[in-house]
């Protein structure tokens, strides 16, 4: 009885990102061209060859232009002596604004964001930080992103698909940090909507070792414990090593697997059937939020402490409103545009 | 003095410089063992070098010479029991590396102990560069040392030359120069005599060379320090030494008074019996034989064009000084060194561009060739007997589709037993085999093949007395069945035991041709010397530059 | 006197000879034993063997390539971007530029025989160190993948080449297996009963010996780069087919692995050798290990101790058993 | 006469060689007056270089470490791991242990001086060939660190150790340049001018003879081992400072990267031989086209491509230079 409500609150509680996304102004209206007049802002990626944050830095770079912010690239091969690089680069030029995209943790530069800092560069992270998170002193604002959000997602997508016997493989990086606050949501959804549900193994996987470790661990895993039928790779760029682990074990179908990030190869997954559901984001979506946030910071407002952009679950019904091969922000809908424009004071486009 | 003004033949020791009574002997060694992995290489040697003597060390190829100069370097160390004294005082085994210059002892290795990638200057002085307990090198002084060094013995040598790219003569001379120069500087630091070790240093030098050398040890053995010297030549040593003491199997076979010995009585207590010299059946074979090899201007690096041509059955001497090109025919004509010009006519067929030739290309016309560098281009150490053997002609044991290695197994073992190879296991490594037997490894592999024409560089370097016979008549046994054979090699005895007819070279030129009873080792000397003599009338600027300077 | 003394020390040899060969084929039994006690169930069953035959046989056929110059005495580093090379090629022709899939793993393969050229290029004809050549091929492919890709995944191959690799299955194993297991065979004919593979060991112990015995040693030394290039592209589309998809990055990971496995492979079989089951027995050897561990649930860090620990070890006893003789490999 | 065709051949070559020695400094001043002139601002002040400097420094450090055992003939694959093991050690001890830095910083060096015994105990006294026992311990370290860092990015390392990497300037370059020049300085001291590094040297260039030369062969090596086990383990110290933080996975993408600089460093300055000048000219050459083509906004890919066109034809230069003849490095 108890456990079916649980499944009933799960179910509920995912209905919301399952609709198109909705348009939520993240602050009051603000002049947005009179603010970014003249400011410059680097953009450094945890590594220029992810995809994902190049599509979000190329997207920053149109609307900069738009609204009059230089938006410029620090190209990286993922390297901290490059990052290192890219902040003496930002304190030499001038620049306005440091923007620390999604990976790089001001911790683990913290002499250059002082440096920054003192130089009179303001250093702002974007899509890194969980809102429950200890923030770096140093960092001047944080757009944050609701990892335990997501987790919280995944949690309940195991529950009310597996009605409630989720039994789960999660594979997660905890060298990266949005791991733990993710892996958090995820064992309080379960905790909270399904006690039944367990999690039968935790493989940590690095980064580094992501090609040559996922595929037989999971394999393995999968056959230790025949009665799992969830994987969760809580990045969605790990779901390629999963999809051949439960091909070779001839689990494709029965176990189902639940990701977060919306890269367009998974997404394609969805539709040939391998991979179940994916949480994605819009990336023009967040290259507005995170434009709209570190302007009002650079000018002296109130930042969001949030980037606002909703999530949304891809799954087998709506997978292909994501485009054939799936594109990186087709089908979360367009209304934010219209709603930033408004916000900034921006004529229609 | 210099390495270059040599004269006449070996001049035999003088009275007079003979070890000094009374003093201890300057080293001592009781009881000196080694074993290798179970295999016995010296079998408890006990033996004295007097101060002031010159101690020749003899026996056949792996009785444990070079073995025993290694334990005195340190690079082995000896098995628990053996015991050494220097100057009387006793000497803890095994030395440590290094202990040697301490000793007062200086080495001319077999293998030269040279680093090829390095320079002149680093090797030359490379007991000084290395020596500890320097915080600094002055490179200035060290320059200048090692120039004044070699200015002493007379070899003009580039100091900032790589060591490969040295002739061979030079090379050895380098050795040479460094271990008296070793002494030298330890005789004028110390006051103390010490001992010079020559392992075999003659067989790349030429006869001048040779005569200087031993004007060398003369020199210092006059002042008290002693030289140990290791040579297969016997003229040498009944040459240059005072005593000799011959190992055979590890084991001090016996030791002689030199100036009381006969040569054949070195030979016999070396070999452990008595050598019948056969007289090569020469005479009979003064028939018309069809030619076999047309060698038309034939030209390398060292060689102008020459033309030479042999006939079935024959074999062939070349010899000269080193550095005359003699050595570098048969090599072009394999084609293992590109010619720059020339052509090959064998058996009366079309004449082959030498320059296009390759070894694969004179393989499979019945050309053999044995190079001289047994360890770098002859045989490969790591691989087996069987390997070795068959590396030409592997495609033989092809059949249907699979290498038939019962087959190869099988005629290794015959092969092997046939040329008299000890141990006879086609599976063993060639490493395992001691000098002689790897060579005769080798000369297995090319006479299975009944080439028509066989290329010999030296093929009896290093092989000891016994051995040489056994190859020698492997080779005459072969010629009389129509094989043709080239033999290249300094040593003139050999030449006459086995060669029909010899060609002297001097300057990249044939200058004389030995035939039929002509053919002696006095002869053949003679001829070597006096064509250089014959060159002496050039104007100087176009005097050759040989590598004696 | 010393025959008698050969003939009677034969037998001690060739028992400890014996032993060496097979030691780590027993040491994986033992192991497989081993986890086979504490996981009856879910270890020693066959399907689980099935599926780690087939997902390590692009790593099989990788330590495969690699030993082909190692035995001719050359390094070939660029194997694992010439992998990634391969299944990237396989990504962009056929999912983005919609070509056949056959005629895309022609290409792949095609790719590979150009690494193997350029290699051999530098190594053979310019006479540069073929560790500094292929450090510098890697490099140069990974920026030719990550331009190529623009750095990301390609998902979608052609379904064809995914049941031709993990679709079928013989015996419960998938494809995938059998075509490493194909390759091996190939390469232990070739290795052991031909001329060519023993002017390749030539040519790897002695380059001036084999040349002046009408070997033609480049014309060998270009072959092995070239069939080292094929191979690993092989093992790219190997790779291709297990995944489904293509990724840029996953390559040089499989590099210090192959490396190892074929060193691994170098100590049993044919000790003092590179041979091809050595390094199939060692690849499986250390997947088993790996299986074994993961299934216990054990953190993963034990895998790359355990990797290391089993090469290091492993050689080591190899060494030890020869009585310290200077070894062949390496 | 031969005197006379010697001297007169002398200038020619020297002329030659002179041109090798600096041939790789020359292009490094081209390529920075071409990025000079397309980016007058940005490019050519001191401010960027002195960053570049600094921002290099372990990379530069580690390809010092690696040409140790390279000259004497070693090859040490295990020097990036060292180097994420010793900012390891210092990230576990110092943040999560509260030692103090400096404690914390001798026992990271501490810890690359037991990596570098262990590997010489394998490689020299077992005799198992350099490159499989660094692979292995590789391997080990790459566990061990997993394991002790929880696989987890360690922040918030003592300033003292910040400030004393790059929080001081002088010339404006942060202090991290210049602990990476003391050590090539130190190290070309050792390496040119004293016995110690011409025994190093023989030991690299022929063991047997410089056994046979009295040269205690075997305690070389250890020490060169050693000496690479620690300067790896102050690269990881440097490293760590740089980024007041300790990252478990980054150190073995410096491994191929460090040994590019070490091939390409031995190309020039003193070409033929691995030398620590060299090394550092060319870790900064190739940091200095990164950093150039990065600030152009040029792709990713193209940086890749950069560093292994440079290595490949920087020595196949110096190679047709020395007319083929045969290398000695690698
Ligand atoms: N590495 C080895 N392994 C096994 N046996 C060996 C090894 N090296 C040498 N032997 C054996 O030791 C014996 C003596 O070999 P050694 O090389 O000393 O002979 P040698 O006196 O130099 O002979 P030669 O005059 O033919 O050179 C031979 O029977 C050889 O088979
Ligand atoms: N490193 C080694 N390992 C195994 N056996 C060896 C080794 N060095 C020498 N031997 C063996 O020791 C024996 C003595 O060799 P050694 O070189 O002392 O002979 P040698 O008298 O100098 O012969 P040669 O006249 O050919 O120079 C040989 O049987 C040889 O094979
Ligand atoms: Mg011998
Ligand atoms: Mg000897």
């Amino acid at each position: 009885q108890d456990a079916e409500a649980g499944v009933e609150r799960a179910r509920q509680a995912l209905a919301v990102y399952q609709e198109k996304p909705v348009f939520k102004a993240p602050a009051e209206p603000f002049d947005a061209k009179a603010c970014a007049k003249g400011k410059r802002m680097l953009s450094i990626p945890n590594s220029s060859a992810n995809p994902f944050l190049k599509g979000i830095i190329d997207r920053m770079k149109l609307v900069g232009k738009e609204l009059g912010l230089d938006v410029v690239e620090w190209e990286n091969q993922g390297q901290p002596s490059q990052w290192v690089q890219g902040f003496e680069y930002a304190i030499r030029d001038k620049f306005d604004i440091i923007d620390l995209i999604s990976g790089i943790d001001p911790a683990t530069v913290a002499p250059q964001v002082k440096a920054a800092s003192d130089a009179g560069v303001k250093v702002m992270t974007s899509h890194f930080y969980d809102p429950s998170d200890k923030q770096s002193p140093l960092v001047s604002s944080s757009l944050t992103i609701g990892f335990n959000e997501i987790g919280k997602i995944l949690g309940n997508w195991a529950i009310a698909n597996t009605d409630g016997k989720a039994n789960i493989i999660l594979v997660v990086s905890n060298e990266v940090p949005p791991t733990a606050p993710l892996v958090r949501g995820i064992k309080s959804a379960l905790a909270d909507n399904c006690p039944d549900c367990k999690i039968a193994q935790e493989i940590n996987v690095g980064v580094t070792e992501w090609a040559t470790k996922i595929q037989p661990s999971v394999q393995s895993a999968v056959q230790a414990d025949p009665d799992v039928n969830v994987v969760i790779p809580i990045y969605d760029s790990m779901s390629q090593f999963v999809v051949p682990a439960l091909r070779l074990t001839g689990k494709t179908g029965s176990v189902k697997v639940a990701t977060f990030n919306g890269t367009p190869f998974v997404l394609d997954f969805i539709s040939q059937g391998v991979v179940d559901m994916d949480i994605g984001e819009s990336l023009d979506w967040i290259a507005y939020a995170t434009i709209d946030g570190h302007l009002r910071d650079a000018c002296g407002l109130k930042s969001p402490s949030a980037l606002n952009v909703p999530f949304y679950i891809f799954d087998k019904n709506n997978v292909a409103d994501a485009g054939s091969p799936a594109k990186f922000d087709t089908g979360y809908g367009d209304a934010y545009v219209a709603g930033f424009r408004k916000l900034w004071g921006l004529g229609a486009e | 003095m210099s390495f270059g003004d040599g004269e006449g033949a070996l001049t035999a020791r003088s009275e007079g410089s003979a070890s000094r009574t009374g003093l201890p002997p300057v080293l001592r060694l009781r009881n000196v063992a080694k074993t290798f992995g179970g295999a016995v290489a010296l079998g408890g040697v006990s033996l004295d070098v007097a101060a002031g003597e010159v101690h020749g060390l003899l026996g056949k190829n792996g009785s444990g010479k070079s073995t025993l100069v290694k334990i005195l370097a340190g690079f082995h160390a000896p098995d628990p029991g053996s015991s050494m004294e220097v100057d009387g005082q006793p000497v803890a085994l095994p030395l440590k590396p290094g202990d040697f210059r301490r000793l007062g002892m200086s080495f001319v290795h077999q293998n030269l102990g040279l680093i090829p990638s390095l320079t002149v200057l680093e090797n030359l002085r490379l007991s000084a560069l290395t020596s500890p307990g320097r915080a600094w090198i002055d490179w200035k002084a060290e320059r200048s040392a090692a120039r004044e060094a070699l200015e002493t013995f007379g070899l003009r040598l580039d100091i900032l030359e790589r060591v490969d790219r040295l002739s061979p003569v030079n090379r050895a001379l380098l050795a040479i120069v460094r271990a008296f120069e070793d002494i030298r500087s330890g005789l004028e630091g110390s006051g103390r005599p010490g001992l010079v070790l020559l392992d075999e240093p003659t067989p790349f030098l030429p006869r001048e060379g040779v005569e200087k050398l031993f004007g060398l040890v003369r020199s210092i053995s006059d002042r008290g320090s002693s030289v140990v010297f290791i040579s297969h030549d016997i003229d040498e040593v009944m040459a240059i030494t005072d005593r000799v003491t011959v190992l055979r199997d590890g084991h001090v076979a016996g030791s002689l008074v030199t100036k009381d010995a006969s040569h054949d009585a070195v030979v016999q207590l070396i070999v452990g019996r008595e050598l019948a010299r056969s007289a090569p059946a020469r005479t009979a074979r003064k028939v018309e034989r069809p030619v076999r090899a047309v060698i038309e201007g034939v030209e390398g690096p060292r060689l102008a064009p020459c033309s030479v041509t042999i006939a079935q059955g024959e074999i062939l001497g070349l010899t000269g000084l080193i550095g005359s090109g003699y050595e570098e025919l048969a090599y072009l004509v394999f084609g293992a060194t590109r010619a720059a010009g020339g052509t090959l006519a064998l058996d009366g067929a079309e004449p082959l561009e030498l320059p296009a030739m390759t070894p694969r290309r004179a393989i499979d016309r019945g050309l053999a060739l044995l190079p001289g560098d047994r360890q770098n281009a002859s045989g490969v150490d790591s691989l087996s007997l069987l390997d070795n053997m068959f590396l030409p002609d592997v495609d033989r044991f092809f059949r249907r589709g699979l290498l038939d290695h019962r087959a190869m197994r099988q005629e290794a073992e015959a092969l092997g037993k046939a040329f008299e190879v000890r141990p006879n296991d086609p599976i063993q490594k060639l490493s395992a085999l001691s000098g002689g037997n790897a060579q005769k490894v080798l000369i297995a592999r090319w006479m299975n093949r009944k080439p028509s024409l066989l290329l010999l560089d030296e093929p009896t370097q290093g092989v000891d007395v016994g051995t040489r016979q056994q190859i020698f008549a492997a080779l005459r046994a072969a010629a009389a069945d129509g094989m043709s054979v080239i033999c290249a090699s300094s040593d003139a005895e050999q030449l006459a035991e086995i060669c029909d007819r010899v060609l002297i070279f001097a300057r990249g030129r044939i200058v004389k041709e030995l035939v039929g009873a002509e053919i002696t080792k006095d002869r053949i000397a003679e001829a070597t010397y006096a064509s250089l003599d014959g060159m002496g009338a050039l104007p100087p600027d176009e005097r050759p530059e040989d590598e004696m300077q | 006197m010393t025959e008698a003394v050969a003939t009677r020390k034969k037998p001690a040899v060739n028992y400890h000879r014996l032993f060496e060969r097979v030691a780590l084929v027993l040491v994986w039994l033992i192991i497989i034993a081993v986890f086979g006690a504490i996981m009856p169930r879910s270890f020693l069953n066959w399907g689980n063997f099935s599926i780690m035959f087939a997902s390590y046989a692009p790593a099989a056929l990788l330590a495969l390539a690699i030993i082909v110059p190692l035995t001719a005495g050359d390094y070939d580093l660029s194997v694992g971007a010439t992998l990634t090379l391969s299944s990237c090629v396989i990504g962009v022709l056929n999912v983005w530029a919609g070509l056949p899939i056959l005629l895309v793993v022609l290409l792949a393969l095609l790719a590979g025989l150009v690494v193997g050229l350029v290699n051999a290029f530098f190594i053979v004809y310019v006479r540069i160190p073929s560790l500094v050549v292929t450090l510098g091929t890697t490099s140069l492919m990974t920026g030719i993948v990550q331009w190529m890709t623009n750095s990301s995944t390609i998902g979608g191959i052609d379904n064809a080449l995914i049941m031709a690799v993990v679709g079928g299955r013989l015996f419960g194993v998938p494809y995938a297996f059998y075509y490493a297991l194909v390759a091996a065979i190939a390469m232990s004919y070739v290795f052991d009963f031909t001329p060519l593979g023993r002017r390749l060991l030539f040519v790897g112990r002695g380059r001036e010996v084999a040349r002046l015995n009408g070997i033609a040693v480049d014309r060998v030394r270009v072959g092995a780069l070239v069939a080292s290039g094929v191979i690993s592209a092989a093992a790219g589309v190997l790779y291709a087919g297990v995944l489904g998809s293509a990724d840029p990055y996953s390559g040089l990971n499989y590099l210090l692995p192959a490396f190892a496995a074929a060193f691994l492979g170098a100590t049993t079989i044919l000790p003092g050798r590179f041979n091809p089951w050595g390094a199939i027995v060692a690849v499986y050897f250390l997947a088993t290990g790996i299986t074994g561990l993961t299934m216990l649930g054990i953190p993963l860090w034990v895998t790359n101790v355990f990797n290391g620990g089993a090469l290091i070890l492993a050689v080591t006893i190899s060494q030890l058993t020869r009585g310290r003789e200077a070894s062949d490999i390496g």
